[in-house]
């Protein structure tokens, strides 16, 4: 257990030195996670909004097969968006393996279910009251989801915040996808993964606590967000 | 992003998890500016990386894989630079008594010992086709078992982790088992260890590190100018400077050992670590 | 401005709407009475386009409205609804009237402007910073209200406008529902179960029952000239009884009542068992002798219950059979009524109505059809 | 079983009740009416033990109800509750009719058979299999109202329970209640806007105004002896004039109304400005010769509005002043009456009532505190 | 992009086939992470609706910490329960290091903060009016949170199903706590992690969609479940 107690000294001195190293990897994590995060929201929350929307034949279906893939492995996600971006891939002209960019396109991908799925959700939460009441406010189909989403923000606020913690605590992806090359893609996860594989369980947990406060930032920041809005 | 001369190297794990790397990439971007981009995989996936032009150079420990990728043309230079020994390690209180043994004595052994069930014995491979396991594979096949019919799966002394060699470590740790490590994770990982080397710098436990230039032929955009002069600058004097000095602050004794034209030629290397034309 | 024909509406199964046809013009205010469950708020869903029928033509605002959604929307837009359990978002008053108006994507000034004088009209001055969901019961439904009204619709679709309301606020509500139709000729079709309310502002009445309009007409007629039996029941026909038809001669039937001869206006023959109904307040009571005047129908009886209404009474006499009548608090004060008097009950022929008894009509409720 | 002293309530510095004392017996049916807003929801729910009042005492059925939760516990589940706007759960009828026996973990058999007399009692039988949130909006009421019937609570508070149900469902309603105070001596409170409503049912009736009973008394009480002019005002009296006091003797007044000498009881000394108020059905209408009656209160006008009202009529007789008074359409008929028509009004100085007219206080309503 | 062709044909081949190996760590996939999710159920559910019901100071800052947990890093988790669990640990003579046992306790802890958060989320989701409603009705504080649940039990499935999405794709945890050992705690995903290091692309396409299949299964069995229930 020293461990424990040495990761939260260690992680005290990374963050009062601003260990540049550490800071770099930190940024990164959290430029890449939330630009996935932004992503995969401004692609989950339409697509959500029309599954949950329109009826159409293998609705149920569609809906059912978004849930399965939370359980989509991140090593699976990673590897499939490496052989789309591998030189051998179709994509690979583009040469977005191991890069950041590359990194936002995998957890992108890997989030997408999640928020997709929790965006239905939430939206289910609201009557189907609550909808006629806009249309026959003279809501069009557009404002009248807007209008639903503004009733159920917390619940797509804490969806994204799901996505964006699974987006930042991933490290299969990132690791295939990004290859944890230092100074370009290495991010915490992975950097806890190398620190972790080479004995150094002290720094690994010193990276851990610096991800959660990462994190807690991210989740306060968008409290506050909240309650200014409001 | 390949503004300047950017290089890309997979390499397997245990070779990075030393730090070795870290030192050459600071070395070398100082002197050159080409950026040398470094991604540790595991040792099948270094080499899957390497087959697919994901990457311009491939370091590895795994002398059958390296032909076979040679032979496959997926590599255009194939150089051998510095080697180290495997260690046994095992409970200090060594239960199966092997330390006096050779390597291929004391794999006997622990073979026996495990498949008569006597539960202190107990080995751990990491089972996950790396340089290592290779290594490991060998050494059962010279002790004369049939790996996949007599070793895996013979009872549950044998414990494949499928995992990197700190993990596998750990696990040997916490299970009293004997395992092969190569030195640098094991230096790295000491102080978390009760185990110790039961057996070292035996013959059969030589760890050689290549280098392989990617073919450029099989696929477009690899860089094989730069690494070329990558492999030549680790086969310079320079280059074996720091192997040579690499690990003596952290670890108290170099790591590495270079490989020196003449010697690398014969057995047990038998390889090529000549400048690259 | 609106034309419905033969609007069906099934539920797996279950006929809901059966058949409606209605047919209402710029600026009328029409009233849609019926018992629980009979379809005035499947029919008001169809009409504000939230619901298909399951079958039926509808045309409205010239347009045919069981067409593609945009047309839909286009039409939907000249409309607005109060539900019946509105939904009030959670979000300010003010927030909560703008609504529709920002859909409509109205300058800001102006929908301060609209939603500030909504909210005076519907009697909720200077709310508008406060929390929509802390309002009262009654409140709320004001809010609702102004919120359907901010939008200045060419039709208005209101159920049960004035539930939870004050009387006061009532009265409020109706008076704008009247200027409404009045002065910006809005066409109003409301839901009530106040037959008065209706009474009160309606040009037309429809009663829907089972799904299906018994009766469409003035407020009066209905009153006093229900199309059926049922209908008569649920205008609040307090007196039914069975009689058997003696005789018809040029619309006035001649009836015998447990022995009673009776005279009623009849349009229809009648013949055989009949039910004869009549109102409480068609009731005259005396005391003493045998009035002589107009009335025909004459039972003398005796006040077997007495039982208040406001500043009404309604008093049961029991002659053979039990008549209801009503009179005022002075009137039976007058007359020194109490139970145990003897007293005379008339009934003018033309206050009756006669129709035909169909078995166990008379039993049969809106309730339960079930 | 209550007895509530001082209750106030505050909201976020907003009072809502404001030092309300109560005292109901067992078996009394007890109708809170004032205007919305008025506080009679939140009354409601601080004396079924939800919230908790800011201040004040609150014994219920014997025991100290502001105490430990347990406590609270333990009474509120011998109570009951029928919300004004009920949720429904999303289950079967028979579901949420269940819900609070399962609660009491009673036997199943004893559940069905509970659950369906409540359903028969509010008029849903045979429904228990559909799915509750698809009924009407009066189904669901009664729903609800069943929900909280089957419990058979000590105590059963109703918050607008006859909202959104017809004529003949109300009544059902109204005599359910009647029949579970008086057979099974089960104490109700409930809320209503419809005073004839609670003049019918209620032993006592309370008008509660701004937070506070402005009066508790009987129903005819309330409807002829309003307390102060807002209670006047909220129960109906449609005639209420400014006039100025000239002299008082022996609980009789004369009063000056626009130079005409009328006479009132007023228990109360009398001077200076006041206003006189009466009910439109206290107003005799008369036409032709001076009526040589009783009533010294005599007014000669014109008929310059009619309107109806059911059976009935309000006509507004201008004589210098405006007074409204209610015929049956009969007597309206009898009498000729159109507009224009010259008429007498009288009305008794019994009928009369006066109050000081403190300035602006008939201005004064309800809605307008905010 | 052949591999995923190939993973497919494999994937396919190994079903039909009923490949032993294949089978038992496909089972033990599907029962380790089938018990976290029962166990975490069992924890958070109670705990979500005592933190939704309860008013207490610091009620704000608790949820934000769970919320925060939702960036654990499977890899800081598994760290966290290696080191309670190992030899030198203060729970290392329960023995549980590298067992099944020690991998549901793993994914049990990281899976707890989503579903106790998204308990709480789908508690929200329920109106004051419905609690209010069944206390009127004479419900005990446990009997109205049952009947809340109950309300809200398709937000609940859905928050079980995330977990168990999480909780049969880690692979941080699984591969610490468990070892990934061949034949006692190599479960889908360690095995995923293992071809692919091997560089064995279509074995670990192939496995991926072996659990894909299992996820699907149990979300069937759920939807099924709740048909039947209903
Ligand atoms: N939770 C709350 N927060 C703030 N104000 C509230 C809250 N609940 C009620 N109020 C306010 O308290 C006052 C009384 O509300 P209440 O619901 O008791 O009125 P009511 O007499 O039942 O009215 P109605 O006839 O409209 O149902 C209202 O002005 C209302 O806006
Ligand atoms: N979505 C639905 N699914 C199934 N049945 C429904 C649905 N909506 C309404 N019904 C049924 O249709 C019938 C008519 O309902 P509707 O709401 O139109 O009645 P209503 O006339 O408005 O009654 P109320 O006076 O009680 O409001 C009722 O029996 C109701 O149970
Ligand atoms: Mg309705
Ligand atoms: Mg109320």
């Amino acid at each position: 257990m020293n461990e424990i107690v040495e990761g939260f000294i260690e992680a005290i001195r990374l963050i009062v030195t601003l260990d540049p190293e550490v800071l770099e990897i930190t940024v990164r994590s959290l430029v890449i996670s939330l630009i996935a995060t932004v992503l995969s929201a401004a692609v989950s929350i339409p697509l959500g909004s029309l599954l949950y929307l329109r009826e159409f034949p293998g609705k149920g279906a569609v809906i059912g097969v978004i849930q399965t893939l939370y359980s989509l492995p991140t090593v699976i996600a990673g590897l499939f968006i490496f052989l789309l971006l591998s030189n051998a891939g179709p994509f690979g002209f583009l040469r977005l393996l191991f890069t950041p960019a590359g990194m936002v396109i995998a957890q992108t991908v890997l989030i997408l279910p999640i928020t997709t799925g929790l965006t239905i959700a939430a939206l289910s939460g609201i009557g189907r009251e609550v909808r006629d009441t806009l249309l026959s406010l003279g809501a069009t189909e557009y404002q009248s989801i807007l209008a639903i989403l503004g009733e159920a923000r917390f619940a797509i606020c804490s969806a994204l915040l799901l996505g964006f913690g699974r987006a930042i605590s991933e490290v299969g992806a990132a690791m295939i996808v990004g290859g944890n090359i230092r100074g370009q893609t290495r991010i915490l996860t992975t950097a806890i993964s190398l620190e972790t594989s080479i004995g150094n369980f002290s720094l690994s947990i010193a990276l851990g606590i610096i991800l959660l406060l990462l994190a807690l930032g991210v989740n306060l920041s968008l409290a506050l967000l909240g309650r200014w809005h409001h | 992003v390949q503004q300047k001369a950017a290089l890309r190297i997979a390499t397997t794990t245990s070779l990075y998890d030393t730090g070795l790397l870290e030192e050459i990439e600071r070395a070398y971007e100082e002197k050159t500016g080409t950026d040398l981009l470094i991604t540790s995989q595991g040792s099948g996936k270094a080499i899957e990386l390497a087959r697919r032009g994901d990457v311009d150079l491939l370091l590895i420990h795994s002398p059958p894989e390296e032909t076979a990728f040679m032979s496959a043309e997926d590599g255009l230079y194939h150089r051998c630079f510095a080697y180290n020994y495997f260690l046994l390690l095992g409970p200090p209180e060594d239960p199966a008594d092997i330390k006096n043994l050779t390597a291929i004595g004391a794999f006997a052994r622990l073979h026996q010992l495990g498949r008569s069930g006597n539960p202190d014995v107990r080995f751990v491979s990491r089972g996950d086709l790396s340089g290592t396991h290779h290594a490991e594979i060998r050494i059962w096949r010279s002790a004369g078992f049939n790996y996949t019919s007599d070793v895996q799966g013979s009872g549950r002394w044998y414990i494949e982790t499928g995992k990197g060699m700190g993990e596998s470590l750990q696990v040997a740790n916490e299970k009293d088992a004997y395992i092969l490590a190569d030195t640098g994770t094991y230096l790295a990982f000491r102080s978390k260890l009760r185990l110790v080397p039961v057996i070292a710098s035996d013959e059969e436990l030589l760890n050689r590190y290549s280098a392989i230039v990617i073919n450029p032929g099989r696929h477009q955009g690899t860089n094989d100018e730069d690494a070329k002069e990558f492999v030549n600058w680790l086969l310079s004097e320079e280059g074996k400077e720091i192997l040579t000095s690499f690990g003596g602050d952290a670890y108290g004794a170099p790591l590495f050992t270079p490989l020196e034209e003449g010697i690398c030629e014969s057995e047990p290397f038998s390889c090529t670590c000549s400048l690259i034309p | 401005m609106i034309r419905a024909s033969c609007i069906s509406k099934t539920y797996r199964g279950r006929t809901v709407l059966d058949g409606v046809d209605l047919s209402i013009e710029r600026g009328e205010i029409f009233c849609i009475v019926g018992p629980n469950g009979a379809g005035k708020t499947t029919l008001l869903r169809i009409l504000d386009l939230l619901d298909r029928p399951s079958y039926g033509l509808l045309q409205i605002l010239g347009e045919d409205a069981t067409g593609s959604e945009s047309v839909r929307f286009r039409i939907r837009r000249r409309m607005s609804m109060l539900f019946q359990r509105p939904v009030i978002f959670d979000t300010s008053v003010f927030d909560n009237v703008a609504c529709g108006l920002k859909f409509r994507k109205m300058g800001e000034d102006e929908v301060r402007g609209r939603v500030k004088s909504a909210l005076r009209e519907v009697g909720l001055p200077g709310l508008e910073r406060r929390r929509a969901k802390e309002l009262s019961g009654g409140e709320m439904q004001r809010l609702a209200l102004a919120r359907a009204l901010v939008i200045e619709p060419e039709i208005l679709f209101l159920d049960e406008p004035t539930t939870f309301l004050d009387p006061e606020s009532a009265n409020i509500v109706n008076d704008t529902m009247v200027r409404l139709s009045r002065d910006r000729g809005t066409t109003i079709l409301f839901t009530t179960h106040d037959l008065y309310e209706g009474e009160r502002i309606a040009d037309r009445i429809g009663v829907l029952m089972d799904g299906r309009f018994s009766q469409i007409s003035e407020a009066l007629e209905i009153l006093h000239h229900p199309a059926d039996l049922r209908v008569a029941k649920f205008v609040g026909f307090e007196n039914i009884l069975r009689a058997r038809c003696l005789s018809w001669e040029a619309g006035e039937a001649l009836l015998d009542l447990e022995g009673q001869k009776i005279y009623a206006i009849s349009g229809g023959r009648c013949d055989g068992d009949v039910f004869v109904c009549f109102r409480a307040e068609s009731v005259s009571v005396g005391v003493g002798e045998e009035p002589i005047a107009s009335p025909r129908n004459k039972f003398r009886g005796t006040v077997t219950r007495i039982s208040a209404f406001g500043p009404f009474v309604y008093i049961t006499i029991h002659c053979g059979f039990d008549i209801v009548a009503m009179l005022t608090r002075r009137a039976m004060d007058e007359l020194m009524l109490d139970l145990g008097s003897e007293v005379w009950a008339s009934v003018k022929a033309t206050s009756m109505r006669v129709f035909a008894g169909a078995g166990d009509a008379a039993k049969k409720t809106g309730t339960e059809k079930h």
